[in-house]
């Protein structure tokens, strides 16, 4: 297995809150992963969840407050905006809304080439290189005269895939690349981003409350609760059989399109907790069917099995049910 | 009783680049004590729809032809604002997509949920005391504390069952749900449909449900309506819809959905093409630019094609089943 | 609430403080010596020395700025140069005018601007709309001075309904009335279209919100709609509007002050100013900015009061 | 601008403004009279064919002071704007843009500025400088230039958190790039508009100070000066202070009206602003 592009070791974001003697929010509360060339990791979780904070920890927009973030062999996360500024043609980043992530007043052509404008590849032919980058992407090259306004939200995403891809970086980070697309047109996207993933070879990592999409285009998943990873896996064994409850509740109240699907549902009592008050012990026992004493009073920590992690001193056995629900599987 | 029954509504705007058909014979009805959910993407002229059903059109758009039978007794397409606005409340109520703007956020829930009885008789210490009963009947803790919080102090969540109690308080023969769940997360949507599903047999009222989601859809609903570029494709029984769509659209739909695709592939179906401009409609099926079974018949106009009980569909080989050619 | 009210409470004082610094920047940069100036050609030397003293100008210039900033914070102003009299009474005793006038032009506007700019988002598109449109961008083009120069010739000089000078008999209620119904409609007009407009835009915007939309859902009346669903949220942006605004009429008071030859601050100023009054001049502008900082301040607490998201995002 | 001349009232608006415009550029073409030339023997003429405006206390032809006059309040309307646009557009982007102490200390500042009604503070001004156009102009910038730069500050501070922002720098864009190719270009289109819109209101002080005495000196032409020439004689000899009020009526309806259609047709957005 080829070495890590991407580690991500401890890292926590903390938002100051104003007050004296008040300590920060955590949105990020220590957390770590890597990704490998080539390979596609997803991050998921709703929202609140601090998984967009977290991207823009790793992107280098957010300043962490504890842990390392390492890329291709350097650390990044203490360098400077000029240090900064090689590694951001390797690492790209593709914001939620399609088209509020392209700046209104310029057109399609301008926007492709910015990269190049940022990095100081005046000398490419910003034509030839506007044809390239629209063609792979699968626009029309006379699109390059419109403004974001003319595109629909499916050309726009195409737009930005665009962008990302045009300094041949090595990770690309997808903030919910599909979200306000309709279904008929997610499916293009999606298939565009994990070409351009096979083709040029890159790693991505992909942020998304979605949970089908995560099935079929990620190689491994990591499931947030309150800025913490409360499962990580490959993709096919944290769907196939969840450890931690909360990927499993997750995973059941997703409504699958199949009138004769009969549910089996773990339905969790309250609303997700405000960062503000962060539960004590571990983050979920407030919400979880299957707690215990334990579990208000002690963080878990991370297991360790095999290739997967989970945070729960009772992890979940395949289909298991929550205690008085046993029987409507 | 059918709850309510529109047949040939057709809805035009004027625009400044000239006159757009935004809604063009749509024809379904909502049976009693039924769910109905009405599916399609962006631009298929549900919001249209509910804003037709419930006389709010903008000012530049009109009603030009068809009705709306509301009840058996009146027509919603010929009835004056009046009587309109008597039937919007206590008769047809409506829960909209949006749970941080639907509520006025200078008023305190409670005000706003007595206000909404304005026409009943009774001191405003009863309308509470309803209003109290309602949002316990939703699971808002400590309802009685509640009426005297302003919006702002709730959740998302929170707010979109306040405003199902208040939809759901003067127990109307109708409700129109329009996307209520679209702006929440998967575990409180759930919760949300599970809760909607309760209230609607507990009051007896029939429910238009509306929805980009397939998963909700097939969950919530006993019958389903397929919109696209503001026609009706096709309409069914939820099963008939899921399991023997006719139409090229709904097969099409339904493929392009990750859940229902039960291996894991990393190349996704997809529609390709756009909606078709609404100011100039073509001649023939609207869908047939993007169509992969498009052939002759299709510049003629397309009409809606029984194929079994309450299951038609608006194109020409509906009588045929859609096999997995679709997919090649 | 009380942590917003303090905070622009605080901010207030900063503003008049900072607004203190410019106005002594200002005095200090005046060409030539004060002395001089203000006691003219004809004084002798050892006057000058005298008054110059008397007024600190002999000492260094940031003890000056403390005399000065220390001095207008307790009140004290200085004295008038002729008369020798302290130059806050002689504000105070004009200042009940000006605000005469002020309230009369709130009233004017508030009076004509809301109703005629509620009219106009209801009836929206229609000729009453557009009409009301017309007539609101037109009184607020139009400079106040004109308009109170027109408003004498038409009514006081040409028709000889109302008088044309003065604020009336001292003690006669129904006199001074007449009096100020010309000047506070020179002063107030403009307002009537800025307040139109702005209700109009403000009702538009509302109602076309998603609440609105419910509230029509749920078949309330239209009148509640309205008046209590829609105009409750759209007269807020109107009072800050106006707290603003009174900045703008103390500017249109000075002009209708001088041309219906009225007591008030204004006219105080203008006289001064002509005779080199100074400490006056430096007096009154200081009293209007604190009763300008002052109204803004009641304003954004009326606000905070009346919307609820407000008084709890503090 | 097609959809300009749809609109009566923009096409009103323009009419007045080109008429205003016409006649202040051509003023010497279209008046046989020097603005400034005392004549004793025709002092207080009610309007004549000789003089269409008639004539003022010192004999001087009304009609030519009022188009010369415009030049003056067309000068000091588009030189002004000009100034503080650029100004405001500057500070604007700083406090926007940079250090929240730095933005929170130019709030205050422009917050102290506007504090001061604008007679007060042209008062003041004229007190140090002596009453001059340079002073009238001065006023204007210290107006105008708080309120355009918290509009620009405001957009731009609402503008840099939108995703477009944050995608630029994390491609590494350089401030300057950020401030001038995605920034600027989107706040700039409503301040011109709104700036346009305000071009009444500067004529407004300039006529106004010049009323009171503390903008042009006599006798340079203004029509705030023969507003105050017919004002001291209003009882006997209306037309003066008619000839010195329809021009500044003229003047602000006409660029009001026109600067509402345009912003109507351009940015809608900014209605009712």
């Amino acid at each position: 297995m080829s070495e890590p592009i991407l580690t991500v070791d401890d890292v926590e974001v903390t938002f100051p809150v104003r007050g004296i003697g008040k300590e920060g929010i955590k949105g990020v509360a220590g957390v770590s992963f890597d990704v490998r060339p080539g390979e596609t990791f997803a991050l998921v979780g709703e929202s609140g969840s601090g998984k967009t904070t977290l991207a823009r920890a790793v992107n280098g927009l957010q300043a962490i407050s504890r842990g390392e973030i390492n890329f291709e062999g350097q650390r990044i996360d203490t360098m400077s905006k000029a240090q900064m500024q090689p590694i951001r043609r390797r690492m790209s980043m593709m914001f939620q809304d399609p088209v509020g992530s392209l700046s209104p007043r310029m057109t399609v052509g301008d926007l492709v080439t910015e990269p190049f404008r940022i990095h100081g590849a005046e000398g490419r032919d910003m034509r030839a290189e506007t044809e390239r980058l629209l063609s792979l992407v699968g626009l029309p090259v006379d699109f390059a005269t419109r403004y974001p306004h003319q595109l629909s939200g499916g050309q726009a995403r195409r737009v930005g895939v665009a962008r990302a891809i045009a300094l041949d970086p090595a990770l690309i980070i997808a903030d919910e690349p599909t979200a306000g697309l309709d279904v008929s047109v997610q499916g293009e996207v999606l298939n565009l981003l994990n070409d351009l993933r096979e083709r040029l070879g890159l790693a991505m990592v992909i942020i998304t409350h979605n949970l089908h999409v995560v099935h079929h285009v990620a190689d491994r998943t990591a499931v947030m609760y309150l800025g913490r990873f409360i499962e990580t896996g490959e993709t096919e064994a944290v769907f196939g059989a969840p450890r931690h409850p909360y990927t499993a509740a997750l995973l059941s109240a997703n409504p699958e399109p199949d009138p004769d699907k009969v549910h089996a549902r773990i339905s969790l009592p309250a609303e997700v907790p405000s960062l503000l008050s962060r539960p004590a012990g571990c983050e979920f026992h407030t919400r979880c069917p299957w707690a215990q004493a334990r579990c208000s009073s002690d963080a878990p920590g991370e297991v360790a099995e095999g290739a997967r992690r989970h945070r729960c001193y009772f992890p979940l056995d395949p289909g298991a049910m929550p205690p008085g629900m046993e029987g409507a599987a | 009783m059918t709850t309510l029954a529109i047949s040939g509504l057709n809805v035009w705007f004027s625009t400044e680049d000239g006159p757009l058909h935004a809604l063009k014979d749509v024809e379904f009805d909502v049976p009693e004590r039924s769910i109905v959910g009405i599916v399609g993407e962006s631009g298929c002229g549900k919001s249209t729809l509910i804003n037709a059903i419930l006389g709010l059109l903008a000012d530049n758009g009109s009603i030009e032809g068809g009705s709306i039978q509301f009840e058996g007794a009146q027509d919603l397409v010929i009835l004056g604002p009046k009587e309109m606005q008597d039937l919007r409340g206590p008769r047809i109520s409506t829960v909209f997509q949006d749970p941080m703007g639907a509520l006025n956020p200078v008023l305190t829930v409670g005000r706003q949920m007595v206000n909404i009885q304005y026409r009943d008789g009774g001191s405003t210490a009863e309308k509470r005391a309803r209003a109290e009963e309602m949002l316990s009947l939703v699971r808002i803790p400590d309802a009685k504390a509640a009426l005297d919080r302003y919006p702002h102090q709730f959740s998302g969540g929170m707010k979109q069952r306040i405003a199902i109690a208040m939809a759901l308080m003067m127990k109307p023969a109708l409700l129109i749900a329009d996307e209520p769940t679209t702006a929440l997360d998967a575990t409180l949507e759930v919760a949300t449909i599970e809760l909607l599903k309760d209230l609607q047999e507990e009051i007896g009222c029939s429910v238009l449900f509306i929805s980009h989601h397939l998963g909700v859809i097939a969950e919530l609903c006993d019958e389903v309506v397929v919109m696209y570029a503001g026609e009706v494709v096709e309409r069914g029984s939820v099963r008939q819809i899921f399991n023997d769509p006719r139409h090229p659209y709904t097969v099409r739909l339904l493929e392009c959905d990750p859940a229902r695709q039960t291996s894991r592939s990393r190349n996704l179906p997809t529609i390709p093409g756009e909606i078709p401009d609404l100011r100039q409609r073509p001649a023939g099926c609207v869908f047939a630019p993007r169509c992969h079974r498009v052939h002759a018949g299709c510049d003629q106009a397309q009409s809606l094609v029984e194929i079994g009980e309450g299951h038609a569909a608006r194109c020409n080989l509906a009588l045929e089943p859609q096999t997995a050619e679709a997919t090649a | 609430m009380l942590a917003y009210t303090f905070k622009r409470l605080l901010l207030a004082v900063a503003i008049v403080s900072l607004a203190m610094f410019l106005l002594f920047c200002m005095i200090y940069t005046i060409p030539g010596d004060p002395a001089a100036v203000a006691l003219g050609p004809r004084a002798t030397d050892e006057m000058r020395e005298a008054l110059r003293i008397k007024m600190g100008l002999d000492q260094p210039i940031w003890v000056q700025f403390w005399n000065f900033f220390t001095g207008a914070w307790t009140g004290d102003l200085g004295n008038e140069v002729l008369s020798d009299r302290p130059v806050l009474d002689v504000v105070l005793e004009q200042l009940p005018y000006t605000l005469a006038l002020i309230a009369g032009g709130i009233s004017w506007s508030v009076a004509l601007g809301i109703p005629l700019g509620c009219w106009a988002a209801v009836s929206r598109g229609s000729v009453a709309d557009r009409i009301v449109g017309v007539i609101s961008v037109a009184v607020i083009a139009v400079p106040s001075f004109v308009i109170a120069i027109y408003a004498l010739l038409i009514f006081a000089v040409t028709l000889r309904w109302l008088p044309a000078i003065g604020a009336g008999e001292p003690g006669d209620l129904s006199d001074q009335l007449v009096h100020l119904i010309l000047p506070s409609l020179a002063v107030g007009l403009g307002w009537v279209g800025y307040i139109a407009r702005m209700v109009r835009a403000s009702m538009l915007e509302v109602l076309e919100a998603s609440h609105i939309r419910t509230a029509r859902a749920f078949g309330l009346p239209h009148r509640m709609i309205t008046y209590r669903y829609a105009l409750t949220i759209a007269i807020l942006p109107t009072i800050t509007l106006l707290g603003v605004g009174i900045g703008q009429m103390l500017s249109s008071a000075v002009f209708a002050e001088i041309v219906f030859a009225r007591p008030g601050v204004g006219k105080l100023v203008y006289d001064a100013i002509l005779t080199r009054n100074f400490p006056v001049v430096t007096g009154a502008v200081l009293v209007t900015t604190v009763l300008f900082v002052l109204l803004n301040l009641l304003a954004d607490l009326l606000v905070g009061a009346l919307d609820p998201r407000v008084r709890s995002s503090f | 601008m097609r959809r300009l001349l749809r609109e009566p009232l923009g096409v009103f608006g323009l009419s007045l403004v080109v008429l205003v415009i016409f006649g202040a550029v051509f003023a010497d073409l279209l008046s046989a009279y020097d603005p400034t030339r005392i004549n004793p023997r025709v002092r207080f003429q009610g309007p004549s064919g000789d003089h269409l405006l008639g004539t003022d206390q010192l004999g001087r032809d009304l009609f030519s002071r009022v188009l010369y006059g415009g030049r003056i309040a067309l000068f000091v309307a588009l030189v002004s704007t000009a100034v503080s646009l650029v100004i405001g557009i500057v500070l604007g982007l700083i406090a926007g843009y940079g250090p929240r102490w730095l933005d929170n200390l130019m709030i205050l500042l422009f917050d102290s500025m506007k504090s001061f009604p604008t007679v007060m503070l042209a008062l003041a001004l004229v007190t140090i400088m002596g009453p001059s156009l340079t002073a009238v102009m001065v006023v204007v910038v210290l107006v105008t230039v708080p309120g355009y730069a918290r509009i620009i500050r405001t957009q731009t501070i609402a503008i840099k958190t939108s995703e477009f922002v944050t995608a630029a720098q994390s491609m590494g864009a350089s401030n300057g790039r950020i401030l001038f190719k995605h920034i600027l270009p989107n706040v700039i289109g409503p301040l011109v508009i709104l700036a346009s819109m305000d071009i009444p209101v500067v004529i407004a002080i300039e006529a106004g100070m010049s009323f009171l005495g503390l903008g042009v000196r006599p006798p340079t032409p203004s029509w705030g000066s023969i507003l105050n020439d017919g004002f001291s004689s209003i009882r006997d000899t209306a037309w003066i202070a008619i000839a010195g009020g329809l021009p500044i009526i003229i003047t602000t309806l006409g660029f009001t009206f026109l600067g509402e259609t345009l912003r109507d047709v351009f940015d809608p957005r900014l209605k009712g602003r």
